[in-house]
């Protein structure tokens, strides 16, 4: 039953939520919500001493968004912004595949566990809103000046 | 006479179809309704035999189509206990009560510059709009828009903790100039003493307005009884066409209102500089009209008038009382609004211990039951009741007693799945 | 190529059906065209298959309709050279010009509250509007009630004698805030130089509307190329459902204008006493939408691109130069528009000396002829004229010239019954 | 060829329009338009001294609306506002018949060459409009009580 959504690595994430839930001196945040179902997740940048991505989030909302903040935290943090970049931009595409992209482990890590989110399209904005809250988060703080552009629509 | 749902699911080829590999138990009526074959075949038959631009044309087709158009006006219009001249279609609910925030905008702009306006319709500072904690968007944002371009001032009943309105403190002064509330909410299922909210607009010299889009599908209805003085829905949620709504007002305040959409049909004579207007419904409706889709609602408003609308709110109402039995004995679900039948409507909404509705929703859906989730467009009462959202089971006439068991059992596969099931104290 | 008419027609099943008692022929599509199977197939499709409330739920039905609504945004962005995101679906064009007005009206009453709005959509004493004279009613009246509602003037372009734009005595100026054309005329036939007028728009500093009812049906159109901020037609003019229309406009424009209908699908967050936004196009569609007619008219889109939309353009051309040509040689009959085929689409206009439009509408309708009579939604081009009424012929990619031939002789013998059959000098 | 509307009758009075451009003191009178056509005509209501009816019409339109008027002012010239009332509500009926309705020729005289028109919804205005610019003048004057109500679109 809907094995294809709930991966283990997402219930695991979902029960147990990796990441912090503050960091120092962040540079940025994002707050974001899904205008369908009111859920809202708030994403804090910030960076190391070597310049590396520190992530903290807080929020609330479905399984696969609680999930999906955690892998990313978790993926991200410690990378450099051309690191989380293509991690970024591999995810993005993993959402937008409608199924039919085989994700790449190297890549992607816990992540992959969300190819099957693509196939419901109700779902992805659950999976992408913590992940368009770092996106916007590091335009405001000048970390990256890559802009991920999705359609929000309630 | 109780429904015989099985010779009624036959007229609706989409419920036997499968989704997910399992068969479709659709309960997301509140969200829209699914349509009849006679509902499609009345379209089409339109299209392939009497198309035409209506109240346009001299030529046969022409006077085809404007008679279809008008007939099914008549149609809708009896349905509901009023004149033909009373109605006024638009493309759903929303438009309609768009239409009637923009009567008072557009009032007040003209007044402002000089011309000639009904001052029922025209609204400054110190006036104030009523509305309630429970309205959908559409019966909520747009009188926001209005105190926005107006300088009013927006008031609302407030809601109790069991899901009705909080009627001990009414916000309804001298200064109110229209009270616009729901009839049945779509999210709490609560029905609304209309009447009584109408006597105490009239009463303050305001105007009422009653968002029907829950009941007119749902109970037998007569506009003029219920004290309105605007009352609207969509064609959708009632086996009709996407793409119809009807407004419903007296007469004599359609005529009085400054037009809202204008353009070709709903004039009297036009200059340059100058035109003046038809008298309603005509002075309402601007453009070629949904001539299709209003032959398909007068097919659709006949179909229920056939099985009697008395007998869909008491299959409704039998189905309802046994979901909400159910609900209520499930441990860990709690229902939001009305727990009994007294006075609310089909709609049900709950949540689910430890389980967010999406993931409800989700695991309901791959078993074939097709519920909605979230805030169902009535954010506020999710506030009013600190949760993020709900799933909503709204079933039709099309839906039986397994439906719903299916439904209820598929939130305990949730439960399950979610390893959420309560203990039960014994 | 030339279009294989006889095949075209066995694809409307309405072209085959008989008026007074004689074979229909069609020749009023420029009030309203006739539709394709296929696109009767594809809603009925939509509703027996995949019917539901669009971006609304989560369940399989949910995502499919979402999804087919979707699509048909991007087939008929895709039609017109533009991109999904500058597409709104309205429920005819009428509803698309009104919506634009509004952005004006309700900017200017909210800037006049103190609320913050994008300035270019702000409008008073001082600023202007500019049209022309042969506006159809939906391209004059909502600007002449935007007028009333800011105290900003009307100001138009006239119309010289041969039915071509005045575009010596140019009323547009730095005060301008908007001009808005159509592309062409649905009276005279006449087709303006939009990217002219928009050049001169954009000089000025306006913004620039084009009314493409009669354009996009009949001819390829880059909408980006034309110039226009913002454009519309509607879809039963165009082989699909009536019910529905499209608002083209520039993606940073739809987002910077203040919303028009308000309610469900169009909002960001929602709070009892203060509301944000979606993006545009969301931001522009409140309500459940027109989504089977959505999915029909994209398939008309599609039925035309597979004819190509060049040969529908060619083909109109002849049957319209043979039109002209034979309306030419027939004595007492004024041609209302330009008489030759240069800057002219297929929409003809004309009057019978001695005989007025409607009776001889009556008489042609008699013979199965079916053409419209009246002002056709311009008046002031009656005015212009000095006429009350024309009759007009517009004929769409169904009909032959043999069609043509009939409305022809059809007129002959309106004069013949009415006794007025001019000698001709010898 | 559309015999059942274009009567002799209807024809000749639209050739030879037959009463008067104008009356001596009229005691109101009343402007109406066809939205559709932009069909006009302004009929004026006086009586003589015997209290019975005088109507003079001017206008332009096609041949039902003339004929219609020229029929109108004709046979209610002269009647009282009584048996003018008695006509004029026939003639109502008779228009809204849709062809199912034979025409009382003692009551009607020429006017029963109108009810073809009946078959045809857009041409009932044509025919009706000067009778609803006398009705609205015939109110206004005082002269009847009588109110005939169509419903007027484009
Ligand atoms: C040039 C033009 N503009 C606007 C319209 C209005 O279109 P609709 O009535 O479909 O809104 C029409 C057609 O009636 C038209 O021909
Ligand atoms: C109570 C209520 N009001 C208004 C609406 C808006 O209806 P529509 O979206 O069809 O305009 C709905 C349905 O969505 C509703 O349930």
């Amino acid at each position: 039953m809907s094995d294809d959504l709930y991966q283990e690595i997402i219930l695991d994430h979902y029960k147990n939520p990796r990441g912090v839930a503050t960091i120092e001196n962040p540079l940025a945040n994002s707050f974001q919500v899904n205008p369908t179902c009111g859920d809202e997740v708030t994403v804090w940048v910030g960076k190391d001493s070597q310049g590396r991505l520190q992530i903290a989030y807080q929020g609330q909302g479905c399984s696969i968004s609680q999930a999906s903040s955690s892998v990313m935290s978790e993926l991200l943090t410690g990378k450099t912004p051309e690191e989380a970049a293509k991690i970024q931009t591999a995810f993005l595409e993993l959402m937008q595949s409608k199924g039919l992209l085989t994700p790449d482990e190297e890549v992607l890590e816990d992540a992959v566990a969300f190819a099957g989110v693509s196939r419901y399209p109700a779902r992805i904005k659950c999976a992408l809103i913590s992940w368009m809250a770092l996106t916007d988060a590091q335009i405001k703080s000048g970390l990256t000046s890559e802009s991920i552009s999705l359609d929000r629509k309630e | 006479m109780p429904l015989d749902v099985a010779s009624i699911r036959a007229d609706f080829p989409i419920l036997s179809r499968d989704v997910r590999g399992v068969p479709l138990i659709y309960l997301d009526s509140g969200a829209t309704s699914q349509k009849p074959s006679v509902v499609l075949d009345a379209e089409r038959h339109f299209y392939e035999t009497s198309n035409a631009a209506v109240h346009r044309g001299a030529h046969a087709l022409a006077e085809e189509a404007t008679d279809a158009y008008e007939s099914a006006r008549s149609v809708i219009a009896g349905f509901i206990g009023a004149s033909p001249n009373e109605i006024v279609f638009t493309k759903n609910a929303t438009e309609a009560i768009n239409l009637v925030a923009y009567a008072f905008s557009n009032a007040s702009a003209k007044h402002h510059h000089g011309h000639e306006v009904d001052s029922r319709f025209v609204l400054g500072p110190g006036d104030n709009i009523v509305v309630t904690e429970m309205e959908h968007h559409a019966n909520l944002i747009p009188w926001q828009e209005l105190c926005a371009k107006t300088g009013a001032e927006l008031r609302w009943f407030g809601i109790t903790e069991d899901g009705r309105l909080d009627l001990e403190t009414d916000p309804i002064d001298q200064n109110t100039k229209l009270v616009a509330v729901v009839h049945q909410s779509n999210i709490l299922g609560t029905i609304n003493p209309i009447k009584e909210l109408m006597r105490r607009a009239h009463l303050n010299g305001a105007l009422g307005l009653v968002d029907m889009c829950q009941s007119v599908p749902h109970m037998p209805i007569d506009v003029h009884a219920t004290g309105a003085d605007f009352a609207m829905w969509s064609g959708h949620k009632m086996l009709g066409p996407t793409g119809i709504g009807i407004l419903w007002g007296k007469h004599e305040l359609l005529n009085s209102m400054p037009p809202f959409l204008t353009g070709g049909s709903m004039i009297e004579m036009v200059n340059m500089d100058h035109s003046t207007y038809a008298e309603a419904p005509a002075r309402l409706e601007a453009g070629v009209p949904m001539v299709a889709q209003a032959v398909g609602l007068a097919t659709a408003v006949k179909y229920l008038e056939a099985i009697g609308m008395e007998n869909v709110e008491r299959h409704e109402r039998e189905l309802t009382e046994h979901l909400l039995e159910r609900l209520r004995r499930l441990p860990g679900v709690k229902i939001i609004g009305p727990d009994s039948i007294i006075d609310r409507g089909s709609a049900v909404s709950f949540t689910v211990d430890g389980i967010h509705p999406h993931d409800v929703g989700h695991i309901m859906d791959s078993q074939g039951v097709a519920v909605r989730v979230g805030h169902h467009c009535a954010w506020p009462v999710c506030r009013r009741f600190d949760i993020a959202a709900t799933t909503r089971i709204s079933p039709y006439l099309y839906n039986d007693i397994a439906d719903i068991d299916a439904a209820v059992d598929s939130i305990v596969k949730a439960q399950e799945f979610f390893g959420v099931v309560p203990e039960v104290a014994g």
